[in-house]
């Protein structure tokens, strides 16, 4: 799901939550594995917590960057942000 | 004196500079003419510093891990952001927040040290995106530029993007093995198709990273957008720093399935090649065509890597040492030009010489040791990668290597063609290249030149490796 | 005789070149450098007479050895026979005519200078390594400075003649690059030649090494069908660079073929030997045939390069005795032929400011040293006995037919046949551009100044040194071909 | 013994002068070029006197026999263990004869052009290239190795272009200078070739071992060398053949003749030293010094040098009845005479009944012929450069009745005809009969074909001499204010007229014959009422039409018209190698091989550049600037790296 988001979304803050429908989903393996799999090893569990406390982080800076570029742009669709290719 | 001080020292003292910087941004301003060239001498102490007692042990329930040449990769990195200070003085003199983006880059020098030491793969996760987030944030410093933000929206998508895959890789093997400690992880590993499956979306990130085709879309784009010295940072610490990780893993961790690896990497290091080579070809923006040459210097440095003996990983390091003097030296003097006439096309290089002999001969130096031509040490450092590969036996892949170094040579030599050769109307006037980044011009020259000469560099680092 | 003194002058020159001021000093400096020099070697080649006459029958005089990276078993480790010898002097001989004759470069004069004595540098390190590592490092350093000479200071179409040199001449590198690695791994893992020649390389591994080793030095040295670097190359190259690149540089490629590729790979040469024979004699009468059409000088003099060149492979490729040193006659004498050959043209064309064949007439009236020379040059290529140029040729043919087969001797008589068409093309030039009327527009054109007389007399020295007493360099060269022989016969 | 210096010094003198006015000749030694190098050859000269008779009567002869002596030898340029050019002086009959015959008429030639040549602005050059000219033809007469022979032939070759080239901004003569070189270059393909072949076989290149090895019958050499055959003919065979071509080039034998009319562009003395008397002779040389091969081992390539010299001497002569320029005349004359010794020489058997069952009587007669050849054809030259210095043309129309104006030159002229045609007892007449009884012994067909072309000849020749000396009034140009010439012109044409007259008598056999050996000359009366009537009704042809100036060689020139043309043309030789080398050489050979270099190799080159450049441009849509796309491509490029790894 994430990844379908991340693909055809156009609004950069969609796909900046695309992302972190991926991460969440990787939030979801580790626990899932911690409690069914490896039930006596907490690895997983703090594993996510450091994914969630990053991820975090990550989208602060995202955030900011969009938001710079919608300062520039006046937009925060991504097609609008090409300018630089091949 | 205490192992966590002595094994924790390169951090530690990364850590340190962040924090003097921090109390100097808060307690008062102080104006970059001042500051700029304490943050040197605060990266040449350290710097200085990283060289003495490295010794070998691991901390934090093994979670961290060094040893001489890991405290020697560390150093390397630190002489590259010590060059990077003095190369882009400048455009630190222009920047506004000057303090800030010394504690973004040393942030990020911080995750890469923690990324190289890392023994276990919560470690590692963290330092990666500790390596990376205040990346896209230094990617962003040209404020009022489009490119700029649009870069650092590129580097953070990507990135972010690129972590959700390997954070599935990661779990699929925490899923498989339970285990996330890499020491433990190698005995356990082997070639069944889960284990491959999450192998490969490790690979992905550091593939990322590296900029190893088809992972290595974002790289120009960024690479045009950012300043200068952002470009040079990504371009020349972060994928040395990754190199080095990468090495660690695969011969640490996945020696197990050294044969599903060895034939992957060295497929991806010539297609990395070729690519980046065709694409520099075209390349007018000079940030853009340094991008793409870095592109196909790392297919060279995949085929050390792949190599898989001690050779090679010293060829690696040996090389990205060498790389670091070469690749600064060109971004260098591009950000000279670039800060005082705003010029980055090729086009406007012409006539270069001219009027700034110095330069010119600095530039040439530089793309002669990216092309691998003797008496630079880029010769001596592809030379050895190539010659590690060469050990398995695989020609094909050393033919492909050898003609690619051809066609880079075509591009490069596009480059001294402008500066050298071509006439121009209206040349870039004869500029004031201030002191700093003279010094930098020189040591990178210097490194340039004698790196290869003297053959002990070479014997220390091989030394070290074994 | 110490010879780190043969890459130290030079750089030791270069040095002093870069800290010069004003031009004139620049000149002087590489010129008393070019000439220290041509003294040392000639010290050398004495030096070297009389360590053989004292009974030193090493193969390699003069040896010295440094660890360099004890790692790869790269070491520094130089040393001559006499074959490297005669090509050292062939060299020095070059550099001091081409020091001289570029007295007249007023654009970035000391890079200029500074670019040729590098290039001088390469040729000497690469002449005395006995190590594939070394040898292969200064290969490479030479071929740099030819691509800024040429693009920097050279004519006409120079950006593409440079890159196409530079390109062309990586590709030999890479080539040689690998199959260098294959020697390596297939040799035990040393970059030694004199320890590589001791050891049996596998068969397989030397047909495939010296496929790439010889190849990529027939880069070098104008192998048909690589050669094309070589007339738009020397064409568009200034005169000193042209000098260079004919004069020295072509020769790195032969001398790497038969040091590299044919003394360490015997069996791969034996296996490959008819093709060269029949990509050198295509070379030969191509190169000739194609000179036949040309109609500017130094592309003339470039195809018959190519043409000459082909006659040092051909001597290779037939793997006797003979043949063998006659190829290397054949780089001293083609070295300085043809060196003189561009220096003449370039003094014809500073004046005329032509290089077509048909746009000149009767210079002989105007200036007549410099036709003389020019005459002289030609006499030389076209193998006039007394001169270099037959010496040399003799001795590959009378080499070649040592060969009894019919393939052999076709190849030879092919390659004689080349012998009438140089006549040819060398007399049509003469006789346009320095006989026939004087054309109205050169008339008042001054004669050849001291430096060119004399980078010309130096030059020519050197053709007649060779053509009227073979016999010294003969002697110089025997023992080294014979122990290349000797290795080609053990091999069974 | 010998004096090997005084030998040495014969040719070393030339080349000292050669040396000595090449680098002053411009400067200090202007003024005094010309007697310095005369001073010398006159030197050299008296040397080569002394050596004849120091060879000949003192301790040339061993047991009845002339030994080939080798007095110097130094080796030169060593191959191997068997061949080796050394450097060296052979003496024998033949090369001592040389000797003798290059320096006296190089003498004449040197002392002649004292006057001939005066004013001309390269004086001294002209001097130095003939001192080098006369130096290579010493050095080749004298050599004792056939690789040096090869080398001095070159030389021959080269100095004979500078002098022929020597009025240098003259278009034709350039082009005469070219042609020369280019056709005896051609040739010289052969005779290297040659060469390579006879060595391999012999095992050596030294002339005296070679002719152990390749005669005496129980050589292997000799024996593989017959054995090994190529096309049917034996390897020795085409080695000889080959070494022929050289020399047919040389002496300007068909087909290879065509540059000889052509290199009377050069100074006239300049034709009288190399057509008459020195390099032409060349290749009668090299078949002489290698004639006991020839004989004793390759028959069938003397029967070939036999049919060539006699198709050229009847060729020549026809052509030489047709040219109105009186240096073109002699010219083919000079080739026609060659003809004459190279089928002498082609007849001849190495012994009286040996393998061909002839005598070897034409040897001498060759060499003897030769030798008179040189000093009236000398004589013949030197005199037409009188009368053109005269006039100032080449052209016979420009001439007649000059006999009253230069009264020696006529007389000379008159002698050199009497003695070119054979009428007894001039010397011409003694060569010619020896040569023609060889012929008649040896060879029939040979022997009718030599007769009608000694009639021609005396019928050219006196057309010549008529048209020059009677014929019409000469008109005295008012600008030709000098007369016929001073007394260094005249002296040579005295002396080699006296030769000429008088050469005959000397008893030629004696010294020079194929074995060695002393050969008495028959001399048959009966036989030699032939050619004499033959060539007095030639002499009288020529009387009728050309004594006074009148209608009838035009109306003749009609009737024969075809031939007449043809002739004219030179039978249109030189078309055919312009044909050759403009149509086929340069249109089909040296075009397309540019054009291959061009298009094919040099694109080849291109294209892979285009390639890459085209490669480069399709692949920019990779990068597309949209981060999403590269995100697909990112997880594309996993997925089948995944894929790749798992299941391959």
């Amino acid at each position: 799901m994430g990844v379908y988001g991340f693909f055809t979304r156009r609004n950069l803050i969609t796909m900046l939550m695309s992302i972190e429908l991926m991460l969440n989903s990787v939030n979801l393996n580790f626990i899932g594995f911690n409690k069914y799999v490896w039930p006596n090893k907490m690895d997983g569990l703090f594993f996510t917590i450091f994914i969630i406390a990053i991820a975090a982080a990550e989208a602060a800076v995202a955030i900011a960057i969009i938001i710079n570029l919608y300062r520039s742009r006046q937009s925060v669709d991504v097609e609008n942000a090409e300018e630089m290719k091949y | 004196m205490d192992a966590f001080f002595t094994l924790l020292k390169h951090e530690l003292l990364v850590t340190a500079l962040i924090f003097i910087l921090l109390l100097l941004k808060i307690s008062r301003t102080i104006k970059n003419e001042t500051l700029l060239p304490l943050i040197q001498l605060l990266l040449l102490i350290n710097c200085a510093a990283g060289f003495f007692w490295n010794e070998q042990g691991s901390l934090f329930d093994s979670m961290f891990y060094t040893n001489p040449l890991i405290a020697l990769q560390k150093n390397i990195l630190n002489i590259g952001v010590y060059l990077i200070s003095l190369l882009f003085t400048d455009w630190f003199k222009k920047t506004a927040h000057l303090a800030e983006f010394f504690i973004l880059l040393l942030s990020a020098l911080l995750g890469m040290f923690f990324l190289i030491s890392s023994g276990n793969f919560l470690m590692f996760y963290l330092a990666l995106e500790l390596a990376t987030i205040p990346v896209a944030a230094m990617a962003n410093f040209d404020l009022e530029k489009k490119v700029s933000s649009e870069s650092a929206m590129k580097m953070i998508l990507s990135s972010a993007f690129s972590s959700g895959i390997l954070l599935f890789g990661i779990s699929i093997i925490y899923g498989v093995t339970g285990i996330i400690n890499f020491a433990e992880l190698a005995a356990v590993v082997n070639n069944s198709t889960i284990q491959l499956l999450a192998f490969v979306f490790l690979i992905t990130a550091f593939a990322f990273k590296l900029s190893i085709v088809p992972f290595h879309l974002w790289t120009a784009d960024v690479y045009e957008g950012s300043p200068m010295p952002t470009t040079a940072f990504l371009s020349v610490i972060s994928k040395g720093a990754v190199a080095f990780a990468f090495i660690t893993a695969l011969y640490k961790v996945f020696q197990p399935v050294a044969g599903v690896w060895y034939n992957m990497l060295m497929v991806l290091a010539v297609i990395t090649m070729l690519v980046g080579n065709f694409f520099a070809l075209r390349q007018q923006n000079i940030k853009r065509f340094l991008a793409f040459s870095s592109i196909a210097q790392v297919g060279f440095i995949l085929l050390g890597i792949g190599s898989n003996t001690a050779n090679g990983a010293g060829a690696v390091v040996y090389f990205i040492l060498i790389y670091i003097f070469s690749n600064l030296a060109a971004f260098g003097v591009a950000a000279i030009i670039s800060a005082a006439t705003g010029k980055e096309n090729i086009d406007d290089y012409k006539g270069l010489y001219k009027t700034n002999p110095l330069l010119s001969w600095i530039l040439a130096l530089a793309l002669f040791s990216l092309a691998g031509i003797p008496p630079t040490a880029g010769f001596f450092g592809k030379l050895f990668l190539i010659s590690s590969a060469a050990a398995k036996g695989s020609y094909a892949f050393i033919i492909i290597a050898a003609l690619n170094m051809i066609i880079s040579l075509y591009y490069y030599l596009k480059v001294i063609r402008a500066v050298f050769m071509d006439k121009n109307e209206k040349p870039i006037e004869k500029l004031q290249v201030n002191v700093y980044a003279k010094l930098g011009l020189f040591i990178c020259g210097a490194g340039i030149v004698l790196l290869g000469l003297l053959s002990w560099v070479y014997e220390y680092i091989q030394a070290v490796v074994q | 005789m110490n010879l780190l003194l043969l890459i130290l002058i030079p750089l030791a020159t270069a040095i002093a070149v870069l800290t010069a001021r004003t031009k004139q000093q620049v000149r002087w400096v590489s010129f008393i450098g070019a000439s220290i020099q041509l003294f040392a070697t000639t010290g050398l080649l004495s030096a070297y007479r009389s360590a053989r006459a004292a009974g030193q029958n090493a193969q390699m005089l003069f040896e010295q050895q440094y660890n360099w990276f004890p790692n790869w078993n790269i070491s520094f480790h130089i040393g001559v026979d006499g074959i490297a010898v005669a090509m050292i002097l062939l060299t020095a001989f070059v550099v001091v005519a081409g020091v001289l004759v570029s007295w007249n470069v007023e654009k970035m004069t000391k890079e200029f200078y500074f670019l040729l004595l590098l290039l001088s540098l390469g040729a000497y390190g690469f002449f005395i390594s006995l190590d594939l590592f070394v040898l292969f490092f200064f290969l490479e350093v030479a071929v740099i400075p030819k691509y800024l000479i040429i693009g920097i200071w050279g004519s006409g179409k120079k950006e593409y003649s440079a890159n196409k040199l530079a390109l062309l001449l990586m590709f030999g590198s890479a080539l040689i690059l690998v199959g260098m690695l294959g020697v390596y791994f297939g040799g035990g893992k040393s970059f030694d030649i004199l320890q590589l020649s001791a050891t049996k390389i596998p068969f397989e591994a030397q047909k495939i090494c010296f496929i790439l080793l010889f190849a990529g030095f027939g880069v070098f040295t104008a192998l048909f069908p690589f050669h094309t670097w070589v007339p738009d190359g020397h064409s568009s190259a200034p005169t000193a660079g042209s000098m260079f690149l004919a004069g020295i540089s072509m020769k790195l490629g032969g001398y790497g073929a038969l040091r590299v590729a044919t003394f360490l790979l015997p069996e791969g040469a034996k296996e490959y030997a008819n093709i060269i024979i029949v990509l050198s004699a295509i070379g030969i009468l191509y190169g000739s045939f194609a000179t036949l059409m040309q109609k500017d000088l130094k592309y003339m003099n470039a195809y018959s390069s190519v043409s000459h060149c082909g006659f040092v492979l051909l001597g290779i490729g037939m793997l006797t005795k003979t043949a063998i040193a006659g190829a290397v006659m054949q780089m001293v004498s083609h070295g300085l032929m043809t060196a003189l050959f561009f220096a003449a043209i370039g003094m014809i064309y500073e004046r005329t400011h032509t290089r077509q064949v048909n746009e000149m007439g009767g210079l002989l009236k105007t200036m007549p040293f410099i036709s003389t020379v020019l005459f002289i040059t030609g006499l030389c290529s076209l193998g006039l006995p007394g001169l270099s140029g037959f010496v040399a040729e003799m001795t590959v043919f009378v080499g070649a037919w040592e060969h009894a087969d019919t393939f052999h001797r076709v190849a030879t008589i092919a390659a004689c046949m080349s012998i009438v068409v140089t006549a040819v093309y060398i007399l049509r030039a003469i006789g346009s551009v320095a006989m026939g009327p004087v054309k109205e527009s050169f008339a008042g054109l001054t004669d050849a100044k001291w430096n060119e007389k004399l980078a010309a007399v130096i030059l020519l020295i050197g053709i007649l040194a060779v053509g009227l007493a073979p016999f010294w360099l003969q002697d110089l060269i025997n023992p080294g071909a014979e122990i290349i022989i000797q290795k080609l016969s053990a091999g069974k | 013994m010998q004096n090997v210096l005084s030998i040495a010094l014969i040719p070393l003198l030339p080349l000292a002068a050669f040396v000595l006015l090449g680098l002053f000749g411009k400067s200090f030694l202007k003024k005094a070029a010309g007697y310095i190098a005369v001073l010398f050859l006159l030197t050299a000269t008296v040397l080569a006197f002394y050596t004849a008779y120091e060879y000949f009567f003192v301790y040339g002869k061993a047991d009845g026999v002339y030994q080939k002596l080798v007095p110097f030898k130094y080796a030169w340029l060593v191959f191997n263990d068997k061949l080796s050019i050394d450097i060296g002086i052979l003496l024998d009959p033949i090369s001592v004869m040389m000797l003798v015959v290059v320096t006296l008429v190089s003498l004449m030639v040197h002392i002649y052009s004292l006057g001939y040549m005066k004013g001309e602005e390269r004086f001294a050059t002209y001097y130095a290239y003939l001192g080098l000219f006369t130096f290579s033809m010493l050095g080749l007469v004298l050599s004792s190795n056939i690789f040096q022979m090869y080398i001095f032939w070159e030389l021959v070759g080269v100095s004979s272009f500078l002098l022929i080239g020597y009025y240098y901004n003259k278009p034709s003569a350039v082009a005469a200078c070219k042609k020369a070189f280019i056709v005896t270059r051609f040739a010289d393909l052969g005779f290297l070739i040659g060469i390579l072949v006879l060595s391999y076989y012999s095992g050596t290149l030294d002339f005296n071992t070679m002719l152990t090895t390749l005669t005496s019958p129980e050589s292997s050499e000799l024996k593989s060398a017959v054995s090994g055959s190529f096309l049917g003919v034996s390897a020795l065979t085409w080695g000889m053949l080959l070494v022929f071509i050289g020399g047919a080039g040389k002496s300007a034998m068909f087909p290879l003749h065509i540059w000889l009319p052509d290199a009377m562009e050069g100074p006239t003395p300049v034709s009288a030293l190399i057509h008459a008397a020195t390099m032409v002779v060349a290749g009668v040389f090299l078949v002489a010094r290698l004639f006991p091969e020839f004989a004793l081992s390759a028959p069938e390539a003397l029967q070939v040098v036999a049919y060539i010299g006699a198709a050229s001497a009847l060729i020549a002569a026809v052509i030489a009845c047709t040219q109105t320029d009186i240096k073109r005349v002699l010219a083919y004359s000079t080739m026609s005479q060659i003809g004459f010794m190279m089928f002498a020489l082609g007849v001849s058997d190495f012994d009286n009944g040996g393998v061909l069952g002839t005598s070897n009587l034409g040897y001498t007669a060759s060499m003897f012929h030769l030798f008179t050849h040189a000093l009236f054809k000398a004589l013949l030259f030197l005199g037409a450069g009188a009368v053109i210095h005269y006039v100032h043309s080449n052209e016979m129309k420009d001439m007649g009745g000059l006999r009253k104006h230069m009264p020696i030159t006529h007389i000379t002229f008159l002698i050199a005809c009497l003695a070119i045609a054979g009428v007894p007892p001039f010397a011409g007449f003694f060569s010619k009969e020896e040569i023609l009884l060889a012929a008649y012994k040896g060879n029939k067909l040979i022997y009718y074909i030599a007769l009608f072309t000694s009639a021609l000849t005396a019928f050219y020749m006196f057309r010549l001499y008529f048209s020059i000396f009677w014929n019409k009034e000469y008109q005295k140009h008012r600008n030709n204010q000098h007369g016929e010439g001073g007394m260094v012109m005249m002296l040579p044409l005295v002396l080699l007229a006296a030769g000429a007259a008088l050469a005959g008598f000397i008893p030629f056999g004696h010294f020079v014959s194929a074995d060695g050996k002393p050969l008495e000359s028959e001399f048959h009366l009966a036989f030699s009422i032939a050619p004499v009537v033959l060539g007095l009704a030639g002499i009288l042809t020529a009387w009728m039409l050309y004594k006074k100036q009148n209608e009838r060689p035009d109306k003749i020139a009609a009737s024969l018209s075809g031939l007449y043309k043809s002739a004219y043309n030179k039978f249109y030789v030189d078309e055919v190698y312009t044909f050759i080398t403009k149509k086929i050489i340069f249109k089909l050979i040296g075009r397309p091989a540019a054009w291959f270099d061009k298009k094919i190799v040099d694109g080849m080159i291109n294209v892979t550049g285009s390639i890459t450049q085209t490669i480069s441009e399709k692949i920019k849509g990779l990068q597309s600037g949209k981060v999403q796309q590269y995100a697909v491509y990112f997880l594309v490029g996993g997925l089948i790296l995944a894929v790749v790894i798992m299941y391959l």
